[in-house]
């Protein structure tokens, strides 16, 4: 089923759609590209796989003119070419949706959706709203979306934009008569299942007409619905898969060059909670989107709450780390009344919060990996009220050791490692105090690779074993069930149910979600 | 297979939360209306109405340039410097008192054009140098004040040319001509913002100036464009000024540069970007006169005008974000 | 220890030949009439003995001149002559002393606190003003006249902190209490600017309507502002205006009747005098001990001008020998009290 | 808790620290060499600039704006600006010259105590209100100047005997006037402090991105009332500083120091939308903008080309010192 990393013979086969021969990407301290070979077939959909920070993304910015890289060759239709800008990308039919959603907020769908290249709507630099709307229609009728065009982007819900992006880069198809070749850089990690669904249905419609470069961590959506598979490793292409008949294991194995263990949940570490006295107690609480929530979770125990958008679950989290407002009901840790009105009552009672947001909320882009780590616990990088350099790089040192988290140095800004990397640095955060009771993990694996999440599911087995309370928003309902010591379902800013979820005794995902809707 | 996407869903940014937030503004306006009405009936005349609403009209045509500016998040302090310079430009090229030109609507022209050149020059600094803004218009501005005390020469320039100084004088339906003018440029300007990829463009630079350049936009000339803009506007400002002095004066612009940026933040415009748009910056700048003129009419101490205008301008705009207020929300 | 810049040696008094005479004229700007012409007095007379004037501009901003003060004082002071318009009454004693200390030959104008005298001083020669409160009286009892003895008027203050809007207003006051017919209707600081007093103007017109007989401005520039809103408001010629400076257009509009009266003090002489007494001073052709005490301190002579006399000052009527060491102090109206 | 899974090696030890490269050391010192080349320049245009005494001067002049300079650069690396600080200065040389009379040398740190107060109130009213720092301070800055205004009663107050506060005026060791000392020891001790403390990573942090540095749990409120508080401090002492140099304060004495003050920062090379920047950066600054605004004129240029100097001279000095790789977007 896999082949070697040499190139196929061309000769026989028709003209690939792009291709990509020993590309080369060098940043300080790090080789992202290290002769990447990539052949992206007509009317195929090709998916990517590797670990965090193995160079999916660059690879792709290479081929829509935003990364220059450093040697090697892109060819569109058999043809060399340079790829200098974004535009230059599009007028060869090269066309992205990046990892990171990438729309004007404030603008409304159409707009966005004709972002540079109006074409007729635009005539002089004067707007045709009425001609806008209809092109923006057209695209969205394309992927059957049904949003109102001329809604305000930032009213939209989250997949409604991921739809807005999608049907942005169809928009290529007006500027190359080929057909185009659309990447999607993991775009399914912030998407519910049912609109996952939608996109794969889109996905196998593009297929029609266009070649589509699929990137998503969670390799049994690359098996489902890509038609082959190239794994990158450190920079460089290490082998293909054709999908037919293939497991994901298999794919993990060539992705880190080793075998993973089937039990990705480490069900097995799971240790028995006893619980005399709850380590987090709410009663009654109430805010502005979640009502009269009760909830224990005990020393050592994973709860994790899951619900459909809007169930209110989130903001209970970000109630619990003093962020959101609350208008009734009390919080106790380990039976002790405490109010939280910002965030520093919440980490002062030892909880600890990684929002979903990682680029916004969860790391301060610019700073470096030591800081970002060292931000919260002062105590630990600290000799009375200064800072004591050695301790503080002995210490993260050892975190970055211990969390393996890939970084030239402490000193790199976070902002240049990878998702999954920087992922680890947030986490770390809370850990290096050593004193951490509970916390509240939004998402904490999403855009993460296998390895990575695998690393994190260990992580949160061994902090629960070490007697830290854990409130889980899981990215995926398998992971909820596998990780869990109990499944909170919320609906409409209420908790419906509450399902034991025991090692041995777990649930469906299907019983879960009965009640989610 | 996965459930939801947890802060990806947008917070309480319902198309009624945007109109409750758009309402601050025209709200405090009202509000402070009536209070000045009720304490002052001088200040309820027809005739004091009118004068509000002339004395509104430089503040307006500077404010909307200024607004384009912030909406792009940039911010441009180069009002003064620019106004300085097209009112010497323009009052030596109408029939004067110091030369022999009188190029009437070309002058004035020219003057406006003098305006772009300046604007031009901040956006260049901005893109080319990358200068912040702040830095780029400041440069500027000394720039204008400099070719203004050049052109001034040591003798004031008094304008003799009947149109320009009809503006200022001349009424129709109860406002004077610059009013009209004022008007004129609101209505333009709001055409722009909405009808147009100048303006269009501009705004979503303040939403997301990189997610632009990710489409594939060359956001750099537009940015030059809209300081050109907004050069003209202060450009016209000047000539405003120099309409209502009926002199060239270097100090034409004193002061509109903070009293524009406040009109418009006061109208409800993000100094960060992204919000915002001239009818705002029109509701911040009658705001802004009702209260220097009320303030005046209700007989406030010359000494504490200054104080009482700050403290109901900073109340105004905290007022104004109350129902915005999220406990994570940033606040620069 | 106490001192590093400046070595003061008044002993040097007298020994500096004509052409290592320094000379500095410093303003606020150039960019208004009054202090243009000023600079340009300067200018002239410096020209007439052989020398350059260095000119030096602050843009109104107190800290800078001091800044500006203290760079030219690290310089050679030897023969430095300097004629200085401080900023406010609080900017002369640190320029005083810096120049005391320096050896430098100061005069000063305008603003001076009334207890800092020239002569406690060896080298701060003169200070030279007008008497403000005699000016703004001037003109108030001509606004009066020219309404007729009763009405009411408006009155548009300077910057508020400074001596001269203080002064001024104090002589309207003065004018007041003789002309118990006219009533003051309000009073709004337009800052000396032209262009705030023509809003405040405006607003001050529909405040107190046709009660408004005539406007009070302590200086031209506001006088100028308030004819122009007077114009836009549809009401020229039916209100009087005064001000002070008899800046050239005050002094057109006053010969064309749009103005009432101005007061004149000479911007073109006031160049030149302070440079040339310094410059006597410096080249020994005047000794400080001999000038008489009155002359230390005083207000320079000022005319009102109406449209009787205003032909007389349309040309500036500055001429070189007043220049003359004999006749430096031949315009002192009297000491300053 | 175990290590866990095995990964692949990283391109480098993870513990190495990596020098910064020469490009970068460079942009560091890009604010001296700005100042270089300006005292170059004036040099050039005038032999007689480059003198002990003359420097000396400048390093006289440049003190309150060093130290107000100082003291907003804190707010801005947070993310904040600070319009009112010269207004507040102009109050404190007010209060000071009211006060020293009774209160003699307790006078100056009861000044520097409330203009400390008054900062913090307007950091405050910016993190409760949630009002940008713009507009409280524009807001703050008319407030202060009225009432500048109407506790001096609109003129200037003297100080007839100011013997507390001519210790600034003194020359350490002959030459170093002791207002430029202590700006320096002023600049060195809030430097010395941020840098040795965690301060330093959460003002960064905090000018980076509000929202990441509150959710790690920061005191980002505390940080920036902190920051405003400091900076009304400084206003205060650089209004010693002045009173101390014009023997009297008054109620607009130190108002145009503010765009001087806000220049003085930018053309440090600290980054207007926060996180990057330093305090000695501002002190370079606040050098140069000196020489611009006393060195222009001295060496002979005549007004009108001054302002054009000083505008040109600015940007191209922005545009030098800024450090772009720390700076994404240039708004
Ligand atoms: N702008 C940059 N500057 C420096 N290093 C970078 C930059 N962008 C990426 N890198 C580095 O290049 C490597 C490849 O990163 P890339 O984002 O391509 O990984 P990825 O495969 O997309 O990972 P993920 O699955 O986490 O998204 C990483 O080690 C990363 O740290
Ligand atoms: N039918 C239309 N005709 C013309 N312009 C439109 C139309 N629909 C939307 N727009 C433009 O799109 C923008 C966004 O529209 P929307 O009404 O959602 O926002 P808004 O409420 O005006 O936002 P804000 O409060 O920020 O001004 C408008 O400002 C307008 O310029
Ligand atoms: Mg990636
Ligand atoms: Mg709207």
């Amino acid at each position: 089923m896999s082949v070697p990393a040499e190139r196929e013979p061309t000769t026989s086969a028709p003209v690939p759609a792009l291709e990509v021969r020993g590309l080369v990407k060098h940043y300080p301290g790090v080789k992202a590209l290290d002769g990447v070979d990539l052949v992206v077939r007509q009317h195929e959909v090709l998916g990517l796989a590797g670990e965090n920070g193995a160079g999916k993304s660059t690879l792709l910015k290479a081929l829509v003119g935003l990364v220059t890289p450093d040697a090697g060759e892109i060819y569109v239709r058999g043809e060399a070419v340079k790829l200098r800008s974004v535009v230059d990308a599009a007028n060869h039919g090269i066309g992205m949706v990046f990892q990171e959603q990438s729309l004007v907020p404030n603008l409304t769908a159409a707009e966005n959706i004709l972002l540079g290249s109006e074409g007729a709507a635009v005539r002089r630099g004067v707007y045709r709203w009425d001609v806008m709307r209809r092109l923006a229609q057209e695209q969205l009728d394309k992927i059957g979306s049904k949003i109102d065009p001329l809604a305000r982007t930032d009213t939209l819900s989250f997949a409604d934009r991921q739809m807005v992006e999608i049907a942005k880069v169809l928009r290529i198809e007006q500027r190359s008569q080929h057909p185009p070749v659309i990447i999607l850089d993991e775009p399914t990690s912030v998407l519910e299942s049912k609109e996952i669904e939608t996109l794969f249905a889109q996905i196998r419609r593009l297929r029609e007409f266009a070649s589509v470069v699929f990137v998503s961590h969670r390799l049994d959506e690359v098996l489902d619905v890509c038609d082959r598979v190239t794994v990158l490793r450190s920079g460089q292409s290490v082998g293909e898969v054709a999908t037919a008949g293939a497991v994901p294991r298999e794919l993990h194995r060539m992705m880190i060059g080793s075998t993973g263990s089937d039990d990705h949940y480490h069900e097995n570490a799971a240790g028995p909670v006893e619980a005399e006295q709850p380590r987090l107690s709410i009663r009654g609480l109430s805010g502005s989107s979640f009502r009269d929530i009760d909830l224990d979770v005990a020393a050592g125990e994973i709860v994790a709450i899951v619900g459909v958008h809007g169930s209110g679950r989130e903001d209970v989290c970000r109630a619990l780390f003093g962020i959101e407002p609350t208008t009734a009901g009390e919080i106790r840790m380990d039976g002790k009344k405490i109010s939280l009105p910002n965030t520093r009552a919440a980490c002062a009672a030892g909880i600890g919060y990684v929002p979903a947001e990682r680029k916004t909320e969860g790391m301060v882009g610019p700073m470096s990996v030591a800081e970002n780590m060292t931000l919260t616990k002062q105590k630990a990088r600290c000799a009375g009220p200064f800072v004591a350099p050695k301790k503080q790089a002995g210490l993260v040192d050892r975190w970055i050791d211990r969390l393996s988290i890939r970084t030239p140095s402490r000193d790199t800004p976070i902002q240049r490692l990878s998702g999954g990397n920087q992922q680890k640095v947030v986490l770390a955060r809370w850990l290096i105090g050593g004193d951490i009771r509970l916390l509240l993990l939004d998402h904490p694996t999403r855009g993460l690779d296998i390895g990575a999440r695998s690393e994190v599911y260990r992580l949160m087995r061994e902090l629960a074993a070490n007697g830290v309370a854990t409130v889980l928003l899981a990215d995926s309902l398998e992971e909820a069930i596998g990780m869990a010591d109990r499944i909170l379902v919320m609906n409409d800013g209420r908790v419906v149910t509450e399902v034991a979820c025991p090692n041995g005794g777990k649930p469906s995902p299907l019983d879960l979600v009965k009640e989610m809707v | 297979m996965t459930v939801e996407s947890g802060a990806a869903v947008p917070r309480r940014n319902s198309r009624r939360g945007t109109a409750f937030r758009d309402a601050g503004p025209p709200v405090a306006l009202v509000v402070i209306f009536s209070v000045f009405a009720v304490l002052s009936p001088q200040f309820r005349s027809i005739d004091n109405v009118q004068n509000i609403v002339d004395a509104a009209a430089v503040l307006a045509v500077v404010t909307c340039g200024i607004t384009f500016v912030l909406m792009m998040g940039s911010i441009d302090l180069s009002a003064a410097g620019v106004m300085g310079a097209s009112a010497l430009t323009v009052s030596l090229l109408v029939a004067n008192n110091r030369n022999d030109n009188d190029f009437g609507l070309v002058g004035i022209a020219a003057a406006v054009v003098l305006g772009c050149a300046f604007g031009c020059l901040s956006g260049l600094a901005l893109v080319l140098l990358k200068v912040p803004s702040f830095m780029a218009t400041l440069g500027v501005s000394a720039i204008g004040l400099g070719v203004a005390t050049l052109m001034f020469a040591g003798v004031q320039p008094n304008i003799s040319d009947a149109m320009l100084k009809s503006w200022a004088i001349e009424r129709f339906l109860g406002l004077s001509y610059l009013t009209w003018i004022a008007a004129a440029c609101i209505l333009l300007g709001w055409l722009v913002q909405r009808y147009t990829r100048l303006g269009r463009y501009a705004f979503a630079i303040g939403g997301a100036e990189e997610v632009l350049t990710l489409s594939g936009v060359k956001v750099k000339p537009y940015k030059v464009a809209v300081f050109t803009l907004a050069g003209a506007f202060y450009g016209l400002g000047g000539v405003m000024v120099t309409s209502q002095l009926g002199a060239g004066l270097v100090q034409a612009g004193n002061g509109y540069d903070f009293s524009a940026i406040t009109a418009a933040v006061v109208g409800g415009t993000l100094l960060t970007g992204g919000r915002g748009g001239i009818l705002h910056s029109a509701v911040g700048v009658v705001l802004v006169m009702v209260l220097t003129n009320g303030l005046v009419q209700v007989g406030v101490s010359p000494y504490w005008q200054g104080g009482v205008e700050g403290l109901i301008v900073v109340a105004a705009v905290a007022a104004a974000v109350i129902p915005q207020r999220r406990r994570n929300q940033v606040v620069k | 220890s106490e001192q590093a810049a400046g070595d003061g040696d008044p002993a040097a008094a007298g020994a500096c030949k004509p052409a290592d005479v320094k000379l500095v004229g410093q303003v606020r700007n150039e960019s208004n009439p009054y202090e243009a012409s000023w600079l340009a007095g300067g200018d002239a007379f410096a020209k007439s003995v052989g020398l350059t004037q260095q000119r030096l501009t602050y843009g109104g901003d107190s800290t800078k001149q001091q800044e500006q003060i203290s760079q030219i004082l690290a310089g050679d002071t030897k023969c430095l002559v300097m004629n200085v318009l401080p900023n406010g009454d609080s900017d002369t004693a640190p320029i005083v002393k810096g120049a005391d200390k320096a050896g430098a030959f100061l005069v000063t104008q305008w603003n001076k606190p009334a207890d800092l005298n020239p002569a406690d001083y060896k080298t701060w020669i003169s200070h030279i003003t007008y008497n403000g409160v005699e000016s703004g009286k001037q003109i108030g009892d001509a606004l009066a006249k020219s309404i007729g003895g009763s009405g009411g008027i408006i009155a548009l203050q300077g910057v508020l902190d400074t001596a001269a809007a203080k002064d001024r207003f104090a002589g309207l006051q003065a004018s007041l209490k003789e002309n118990s017919g006219v009533q003051l209707l309000d009073q709004q600081t337009a800052n000396f600017s032209r262009a705030e007093a023509l809003t405040v103007t405006k607003t001050l017109l529909t405040k107190h309507g046709d009660k408004v007989k005539g406007i009070w401005a302590a200086n031209d520039d506001m006088a100028l502002g308030a004819l122009e809103a007077l114009q836009q408001a549809g009401r020229a010629g039916k209100v009087a205006v005064v001000g002070i400076d008899a800046v050239p257009d005050a002094v057109t509009a006053v010969q064309s009747g749009a103005m009432t009266a101005t007061v004149s003090s000479d911007g073109t002489w006031q160049g030149g005098i302070g440079l040339a007494i310094g410059f006597c001073v410096a080249t020994g052709k005047l000794e400080v001990k001999d000038i008489a005490a009155d002359n230390r301190a005083f207000f320079a002579e000022q005319f009102l001008i109406t449209k009787d006399n205003a032909a007389d000052f349309a040309q500036p009527k500055t001429n070189p020998s007043d220049f003359d060491c004999a006749n430096v102090f031949k315009r002192v109206a009297g000491p300053l009290k | 808790m175990s290590t866990p899974v095995a990964m692949q090696p990283v391109a480098e030890p993870a513990t190495g620290r990596n020098g910064p490269r020469p490009a970068k050391r460079l942009t560091g010192f890009m604010p001296l060499i700005a100042l270089v080349a300006l005292v170059a320049a004036l040099t050039v245009a005038d032999p007689d600039f480059l003198t002990p005494r003359s420097l000396t001067a400048v390093a006289r002049t440049a003190a309150p704006l060093i130290v107000l300079a100082a003291g907003a650069t804190l707010i801005v690396l947070c993310g904040g600006i600070d319009l009112s600080i010269a207004a507040l200065a102009s109050l404190s040389t007010v209060l000071l010259a009211l006060w020293l009379p009774n209160l003699g040398g307790m006078a100056t740190p009861v000044v520097i105590a409330v203009a400390a107060a008054i900062g913090a109130v307007q950091g405050l009213a910016h993190v409760l209100l949630r009002i940008p720092s713009f507009i409280v301070t524009l807001g703050g800055m008319s407030i202060l100047s009225a009432v500048a205004l109407v506790v001096s009663g609109a003129g200037t107050v003297r100080v007839v005997d100011d013997s507390p506060v001519k210790w600034l005026e003194l020359y350490v060791g002959g030459y170093v006037p002791m207002s430029a000392a202590m700006a320096l020891l002023v600049v060195a001790l809030i430097a010395a402090v941020v840098k040795a403390t965690p301060l330093h990573s959460w003002i960064s942090a905090t000018g980076y991105s509000e929202s990441a540095a509150r959710l790690a749990g920061t005191p980002v409120d505390l940080v920036k009332i902190g920051a405003f508080c400091v900076s009304g401090a400084c206003a205060g002492f650089a209004a010693v500083m002045l009173v101390s140099r014009q023997f009297s304060g008054g109620p607009t004495m130190a108002d145009n120091l503010l765009l001087p003050a806000v220049a003085a920062i930018v053309v440090g090379g600290t980054a207007i939308t926060g996180g990057h920047g330093s305090l000695w950066r501002s002190l370079a600054g606040a050098l140069v903008v000196t020489l611009l605004r006393v060195g222009l004129p001295i060496v002979g240029v005549p007004s009108a080309y001054e302002q054009i100097l000083y505008g040109v001279i600015i940007v191209v000095a922005v545009a030098l010192t800024l450090d772009w790789s720390k700076v994404s977007i240039i708004k």
